[in-house]
């Protein structure tokens, strides 16, 4: 079963058992440990490396288009801000009556814009297996629209780049309006509970980070599996040689949209787990430069080395954090040379570093040099 | 009656049901034929007007200056580019100008490039599986198993190119004249009809030249595949014989046998005389 | 710098995320008072706010001059949300739960009050908020020292109406909930007072819009029939260069159609060539141009801080400079920095505000102000053509919106509620459940 | 108000007339000056508004100096010694004066002891045009014109007569029509029929305001005329208006094309995707305002000079790019998108902490500022007029560079061929600089123009950066007359949209247009055609 197959390999063996242990140990030391001791996990922190692994798990899907599929989608803050918002929206029908006018209906937003009912679009987010359904498919149907007009008539390179830019700005602009009926630049906020779960106690904290570390194993297994599937391996071709592919009787475009949507739905997993725990949804996340930055943990992390996303993604998302603390009217300039000297110097980011360790399946996969094919080929279009 | 035992008979293939991927029909001889065909890229004509007939089985050399349209004459064949005028027909059932590339690929037409095009991120084995002729459509590529019949038949090409030995290695570390062979592996993986070869010796050593020649030769044949190789080493293409024909801007100059053409006076001026549009295209 | 703070072991870029973050512990020093700050240094926000911090760290330095407070020495904690409005939530819990702050002075825009809102409820901190704002809130936790719309908007139009004779109106904003409230509460207001549909026209663009030609021909074509108009501007921050340079260039005079704003104060025109201005007005509830010995003691002060010469003083740093007074007065009065006491006893604290009036802290933790119409200088200073004759209480709930007319903010015991329905008698809403 | 509204300029008028005019009878007792300035300092504006009036009839020669500084703010009283001073300066905390009687050099004084003799808009608006009427004296005819179109709509009765005189005297015509128009709108208001007559088809905002007012008049037959007339007018100013859009579109436009015609360069001759482009056009804004830092008082001259310095602090930092960055990523375009982006983090805080996160301000020269009038409903704001002319330019000389100059010749042979051109002994990475440079300076120029249009911060940058990738791939990579075309096109369909859709709507439209565009024409408006373009 194709699915199991990654469960086979020693790389992903590794990362899962890192990635538990972590799991647990926050856990422990959250729970276990007494506050104030040093080796005490605070539910701040825990929040935090929660926030860290949605943002892992969306660079992991950007990576399974970029890395595996030689598309450079700078539009899947999109995504993972559709996920939110169709998660924000079911938490916003949960505060029911308790918002500040005490609407069992409305939220607020609605009530001080004095609509009288709730658009359609909000009907059945209440009930939470419609919600979480619309998390993924929402994304989903987006990408398949998107992609089967692009990629249809053959969009290739800088082009699809610059439209994916292009969509997540028209998005943001749209959701700025107020006339919408998301909040508007405000967006969605005063989150109270989910699924009956208190979001302002600890252990609902506790509880997403723990859901959000899953869903990342879960999605890091899924793209390993389709990665080193025979689809995984036509995908790899359609990046380095897509004329080729062509020649050989695949539908490249189908592949492509494929890979595209399934990535879609997972960043939308991946904002549906990021907005309760960082309790606010609005337009930003949709903001182009957003989307730039996910593809910048990529490459840091490593682009097509799927663990290498994840990593990236905690480290810069880390790193900005301590910077923003440390030196807050310093932080911008060692985040954008980190940008830099990693690009120039690492072109197979911290990935490339670690592969020269170990030697194990997957590592091979997707390095660099062998992306040099695609790229120059890019830099035609 | 016989329509009702037809509907008994489940092997019976109703001819409305024949997919446009039906074994070709080179009944009437020619595999491929192509018509008054002409394409021009900003005002300069590539192809003016070209016709040109390949016989079932037939291994057939394509020579001609640069810019004389041998490429582009594959685009056009392969679905890649689109002529602005002609016909182009695979068999005397398939326009081919009617299909994309996948759809002409999986009716049993391969394409090796000029330049030669491997995955190169890919063992040579992974770029022999995925040429393999097998249902290529989403579901079943994601769920494939790898079957005993799938390996021998891969192992049978590996031997057949002579790569046994790098099968695991990336293609990306393959010499140039082994990565012609791949591709050219590639091709059979895909059991065409009919193979069009650009520029197979481009860079390849002497024997590597002579074991591509016994190659392609040991390919063409009736009920075999037929073969065009387009080339410019006249060494070459007089060591695998066959029909030459020269292309020159864009339309057929010469046609016959390599003494033929070699004595053909045009011909001779073509290749002696500067040629007005070396650089085009 | 930040001296306690947990990250500065160098560790965290050897050390992977967990095993840093797990040597993060929540340090709880004692002796300073610790003041947070959590304004935008960087990103599109940075513009306004950067001065906000820097007003702080000087009052700050003040306060520590003259001996501290309580006998210990103020603290600042100063972080980068990043205009990052998610980003504001996490600075906010970062500074209650691992700085342990006693309080936080910051934001500017309302969507970031709304992020930091459930953080500083939840973690029962104390947040003062500087600038003019949409109402339509009262925080057991939060103090609003910027204006309410009833303390800005409605005397701006006021004063439109009686002294300027304004007949028509252009309520101009940018697309986000202040300007939408304002316009809102504006519409309700000026139809209660007889204004004709037709003569209000309502036109909101997106953030930073750049190209103001079509809005502001509109506008010179809606001003031209026949009655005295005037814009209403709610325009945010950047957007409004450009729009003040097309109404120069399109030859829109204060005297044909004056514009009067909610959102630009010295600080924005520091970055605008005010020539083409003069006349144009504002509404504000300070102007560095006031006339009194204590605003130019202040500005002398601001300086001398600054080293700048042109340096300029605004609204939102005058509401810092209550809303710290304020704070501080309330710690000494109840004797500790400890939140509950201090939310208690800062309620009915008043101190001079720099117009040479006092501001007391309503029980619905907004405070009186008084209301100032400035027009604008060619030194990029307003003078002040109208005030109120006495301050204004803010209110958290307007009058003019039938949503929250019947609803009242008061926190004192016994009420205590945030959005007390004086019709079903009732606290409705948010507080009921959190008591 | 209405009052003095009233009576003002008539007065101010007759004393002209009667020749008691600032060359009258040398009445120079101080005493005098003092009790006018005196009266002025008053609490009420209804008072001032009476001082004002007293100040003109006293028909004192410095009168007109002081009404001039009266409405520029700048007449102003100390506080302990209550004497009047004019602030000739007020920027800084002490301000330089003089006396505002003797107009002697009356040193320093702290803006602490000054109070100034406010003024608000009425006040404002009359005393302009008491002061336009003076202006009908000067010799100077567009400073009469000016002067008769302030005239407009606050013509009352006592100016009615002397009006008519100066009509009589005026040998222009365009003054006396004016003037005509003025006269007509009072006897409008009035109620006179014939007015108006005199006020058809004139496109001037408050002859339309006044009509419009006449519309509301109690007399039908004034209504009903006064309708028909504006119904003319409108007609007329409905084409003004499309050509109006028109040119707000091009403008737009030209400004998009000037963000994107340097990525054109970078970005689709030499295949760098640079991040960092928003932040070169916010280098050359800033050199604008440093150049008129150092040239204080003439803006326009610094303006001018910051074309080239502001071209060439662009190009030096491309080419500090180029070789710190860019160089390393040959072939990777992908990448050199991610490492400009850190790039261009690194320029905007560094332009906060290095000068300030706050805008800085820009001037625009006079000859830049107000606009063109084409007719009295029509006027083309100038200093769009300039940056429209200015992108045409730029663009012109780009082509001119790239097709006519040996450099061009070689960033062509470059692009197309990199080893063959080597080994046509092209030295490539110098072309690479060359190329790199020229377009980071157009960014330089297009912020020169930008900053007579928008803020100069640290974020203008980023507000065009996604335009000008839209407009460039828009019009087709590697192709500068696509940019161009696309440029105008898409700021000319925005504005046309604005006016129904909305300015946001209109730029969302405007996005999904070029997806779908894209969608049909994979490589842009001018795609390269042939084996060239494909992978």
């Amino acid at each position: 079963m194709w699915l199991m197959q990654p469960f086979n390999e020693g790389a992903t063996r590794l990362f899962l058992g890192v990635l538990l242990a972590c799991l647990a140990l926050v856990t422990v030391l959250h729970l276990a440990v007494p506050a104030g001791h040093p080796l005490h996990v605070s539910a701040y922190t825990v929040t935090l490396l929660g926030k860290y692994l949605s943002y892992a798990l969306l660079a992991v899907a950007v990576d399974l288009v970029w890395g595996y599929l030689g598309i450079l989608s700078l539009g899947h803050g999109a995504f993972f801000a559709l996920g939110g918002y169709a998660m924000g929206m079911y938490l916003m029908r949960q505060i029911g009556d308790r918002g500040t006018y005490g609407d069992p209906i409305l939220p607020d937003f609605m009530v001080f814009l004095n609509w009288d009912s709730l658009p359609w679009y909000w009907l059945g987010f209440d009930m939470p297996w419609f919600a979480f359904l619309m998390v993924m498919l929402v994304p989903g149907a987006l990408a398949l629209v998107f992609g089967f007009l692009a990629f249809r008539s053959r969009v290739t390179g800088v082009y699809l780049s610059i439209i994916t830019q292009a969509m997540t700005f028209a998005l943001m602009l749209a959701f700025f309006r107020n006339e919408m009926g998301f909040g508007g630049n405000n967006g969605l906020t005063d989150f109270r509970e989910l699924l009956g779960f208190d979001l302002r106690t600890d252990a609902t904290r506790l509880g997403l980070f723990i859901a959000t570390g899953v869903a990342l194993a879960l999605g890091y297994v899924l793209c390993r599996a389709i990665v080193a599937s025979k689809l995984g391996r036509v995908s790899v071709a359609c990046r380095d040689a897509e004329a080729r592919t062509r020649f050989l009787g695949y539908r490249v475009e189908r592949f492509q949209l494929f890979v595209f949507v399934v990535s879609a739905m997972l960043a939308g997993v991946a904002g549906a787990l990021y907005v309760p725990q960082v309790g606010i949804i609005n337009p930003s996340e949709f903001s182009p430069i957003f989307s730039i930055e996910i593809v910048l943990w990529v490459a840091l992390g490593g682009r097509g080395t799927l663990y290498g996303a994840v990593i990236g993604a905690l480290l810069v998302n880390y790193a900005k954090t301590v910077f923003t603390g440390v030196m807050p009217d310093a932080w911008l300039f060692a985040l954008g040379g980190m940008f830099v000297l990693v690009t120039v110097f690492l072109p197979r980011g911290v990935a490339g570093l670690l592969a020269y360790r170990f030697k194990g399946q997957g590592f091979k996969r997707g390095s660099n040099e062998t992306l040099s094919h695609d790229i120059s080929k890019e830099a035609s279009a | 009656m016989s329509f009702l035992s037809s509907l008994a008979d489940r092997d019976h293939v109703f001819d409305f049901l024949v997919p446009a991927t039906s074994p070709v029909d080179v009944r009437h001889g020619p595999i491929l034929y192509l018509e008054d065909v002409s394409v021009s890229f900003d005002g300069f004509k590539a192809i003016d007007d070209l016709n040109l007939t390949i016989d079932d089985g037939e291994l057939r050399c394509i020579i001609g200056p640069n810019g004389a349209g041998k490429t582009t004459m594959m685009d056009i064949i392969t679905g890649k580019t689109r002529p602005d005028s002609g016909s182009v027909w695979f068999g005397s059932r398939h326009n081919l100008l009617t299909m994309n590339e996948p759809e002409i690929a999986s009716l049993g037409i391969g394409r090796k490039f000029q330049k030669p095009t491997v995955f190169e991120a890919l063992s040579v084995f992974e770029n022999l599986e995925l040429a393999m002729a097998a249902d290529k459509r989403i579901l079943p590529t994601l769920t494939a198993r790898m079957t005993g019949e799938v390996r021998d038949r891969i192992e049978e090409v590996l031997e057949t190119i002579g790569l046994e030995a790098l099968r695991n290695g990336p293609a990306g570390i393959l010499s140039h004249g082994q990565k012609q062979w791949l591709e050219i592996g590639m091709l059979l993986m895909q059991r065409p009809r009919l193979l069009l070869i650009d520029e197979p010796v481009a860079g390849m050593t002497e024997q590597e030249m002579e074991r591509t020649a016994e190659l392609l030769t040991g390919l063409a044949g009736k009920g075999k595949q037929s073969v065009v190789v387009v080339e410019h080493d006249m060494g070459f293409v007089r060591s695998i014989a066959g029909t030459v024909t020269v292309l020159h801007q864009g339309s057929v100059l010469a046609e016959g046998s390599m003494d033929q053409v070699a004595s053909d006076p045009r011909v001779i001026e073509v290749y002696l005389g500067a040629d007005p549009d070396e650089e085009a295209a | 710098m930040i001296p306690s703070n947990p990250y500065r072991t160098p560790r965290w870029l050897a050390a992977s995320l967990l095993s840093a973050a797990v040597a993060t512990p929540a340090l709880a020093q004692e002796d300073p008072i610790k003041v947070g700050i959590l304004h935008s240094l960087s990103g599109t926000m940075a513009i306004s706010e950067t001065v906000l911090k820097d007003t702080v760290e000087m009052l700050i330095e003040q306060q520590n001059a003259e001996g501290g407070l309580l006998g210990r020495e103020l603290e600042a904690v100063v972080v980068d949300p990043a205009s990052d409005w998610p980003l504001f939530a996490e600075k906010a819990r970062e500074l209650l739960a691992q700085e342990e702050v006693d309080v936080i002075f910051g934001n500017w825009t309302s969507v970031s009050r709304k992020s930091v809102l459930p953080v500083v409820e939840e973690l029962n901190g104390l947040l003062f908020y500087p600038v003019q704002y949409e109402g339509e809130e009262s925080s057991e936790n939060v103090f609003y020292t910027g204006a309410a719309p009833n303390q800005q908007a409605i005397p701006a139009v006021n004063y439109l109406m009686n002294d300027v004779g304004v007949e028509r109106w252009v309520l101009a904003g940018t697309d986000y909930v202040y300007p939408r409230t304002t316009n809102k509460i504006l519409d309700a207001y000026l139809k209660s007072h007889g204004v004709a549909d037709e003569d209000i026209m309502i036109n909101y663009t997106p953030f930073g819009h750049s190209d103001w030609q079509n809005i502001v021909s509109e506008i010179k074509d809606f001003g031209s029939q026949g009655k005295k108009t005037a814009v209403v501007s709610t325009i945010n921050g950047d957007a409004n260069v450009p729009f003040y340079r097309e109404l120069g260039n399109q030859g829109l005079d204060a005297a044909d159609i004056p514009v009067v704003a909610f959102s630009v104060g010295e600080q924005e025109l520091t970055g605008i060539d005010t020539g083409p201005l003069v006349g144009h007005l504002a509404a504000w509830n300070y102007f560095m141009s006031v006339d009194t010995d204590v605003n130019y003691d202040f500005i002398d002060a601001w300086i001398e801080y600054t080293g700048d010469e042109m340096a300029v003083t605004n609204d939102p740093m005058e509401a810092h400079y209550i809303g710290f007074n304020m704070w501080a007065e309330a710690v000494r009065k109840a004797g500790t920095t400890d939140v509950d006491a201090v939310k208690d006893a800062i309620i009915g604290v008043s101190v001079p505000n720099l117009t040479g009036g006092y501001a007391a802290m309503m029980p619905n933790h907004h405070i009186t102000k008084p209301v100032l119409i400035g027009e604008i200088q060619d030194n990029g200073q307003f003078s002040i053509v109208w005030e109120t004759p006495s301050t204004v209480a803010g209110d958290a709930w307007s009058d003019y919106l039938e949503g929250s007319r019947d609803l009242i903010s008061d926190w004192r015991k016994p009420m205590e509620c945030g959005n007390y329905n004086v019709v079903e008698g009732s606290c409705g809403g948010s507080e009921a459940e959190t008591e | 108000m209405w009052m003095i509204r009233a009576v003002l300029p008539g007065v101010w008028l007759l004393c002209l007339l009667l020749g008691l005019a600032p060359t009258a009878q040398a009445q120079q007792q101080t005493g005098q000056g003092q009790a006018l300035l005196e009266s002025l300092d008053a609490p009420s504006y209804d008072a001032k508004a009476e001082a004002i009036e007293a100040i003109i009839v006293s028909g004192d020669e410095r009168s007109r100096r002081w009404l001039d500084e009266l409405l520029g703010g700048k007449l102003q009283r100390h506080k302990d010694t209550g004497r009047f001073v004019i602030v000739l300066e007020n920027r800084s905390r002490n301000w330089p004066v003089i006396d505002a009687l003797t107009f002697e050099d009356a040193g320093e004084m702290s803006r602490r002891d000054l109070d100034r003799i406010g003024i608000n808009n009425a006040l404002r608006g009359q005393l302009q045009s008491a002061l336009a009427v003076l202006d009908l004296y000067t010799d100077d005819v567009d400073d009469r014109r000016d002067a008769a179109r302030e005239l407009l709509g606050s013509v009352d009765a006592p100016m009615v007569e002397p009006l008519r005189e100066v009509i009589a005297s005026e040998d222009d015509a365009e003054v006396r029509r004016l003037l005509e128009q003025a006269l007509a709108i009072h006897r409008l208001e009035q109620g006179e029929i014939e007015a108006i007559a005199d006020l058809e088809g004139s496109l001037n905002s408050r002859v339309r305001s006044a009509l419009n007012s006449a519309t509301r008049s109690d007399d039908p037959l004034v209504a009903d005329a006064a309708s028909a007339a504006l119904a003319d007018i409108e007609q007329r100013l409905r084409i003004n208006s499309g050509l109006e859009t028109l040119y707000f579109g091009l403008s737009l436009g030209s400004v998009l094309v000037l963000a994107a015609i340097g990525l054109a360069i970078t970005f689709g001759v030499m295949g760098v995707i640079n991040m960092a482009h928003g932040e070169l056009i916010m280098l050359g804004a800033y050199t604008t305002w440093a150049m008129q830092q150092l040239l204080p008082g003439q803006p326009g001259l610094a303006l001018v000079l910051s074309i080239p310095a502001g071209f060439l602090v662009a190009a030096l930092a491309g080419v500090a790019i180029e070789r710190s960055v860019i160089q390393f990523l040959k072939g990777r375009p992908l990448e050199t998108l991610l490492a400009t982006f850190g790039v261009s983090l690194i320029l905007q805080q560094l332009v906060r902490t290095v000068i300030s996160p706050q805008n800085r301000t820009v001037v625009s020269p006079e000859w830049m500022s107000g606009s063109l009038m084409i007719n009295e409903g029509l006027s083309l704001t100038l200093n769009r007029l300039f940056v429209l002319g200015f992108a045409l330019v730029v663009f012109a000389c780009l082509m001119l560079v790239m097709r006519r100059t040996r450099l061009g010749l070689e960033v062509r042979a470059v692009t197309q061929n990199r080893a063959m051109a080597r080994s046509m002994g092209i030295r490539a990475t110098r072309v690479d600089i060359m190329t790199f440079a020229l377009g980071s300076g157009v960014a330089g120029l297009a912020g020169v123009a930008l900053s007579q249009l928008t803020n100069v911060g640290p974020n203008l940058g980023q507000n065009y950066i996604i335009d000008s990738f839209m407009v460039v791939v828009f019009g087709g990579v590697g192709n500068l007359w696509g940019t161009l075309v696309a440029g105008l096109s898409l700021g000319v369909i925005n504005q046309v949209l604005e006016p129904w859709a909305g300015a946001v709507l209109a730029k969302i439209i405007v996005l999904v247009f070029i997806i779908l565009f894209i969608q049909k024409r994979p490589r842009g408006l001018f795609p390269q055609k042939g084996r060239a373009a494909e992978g």
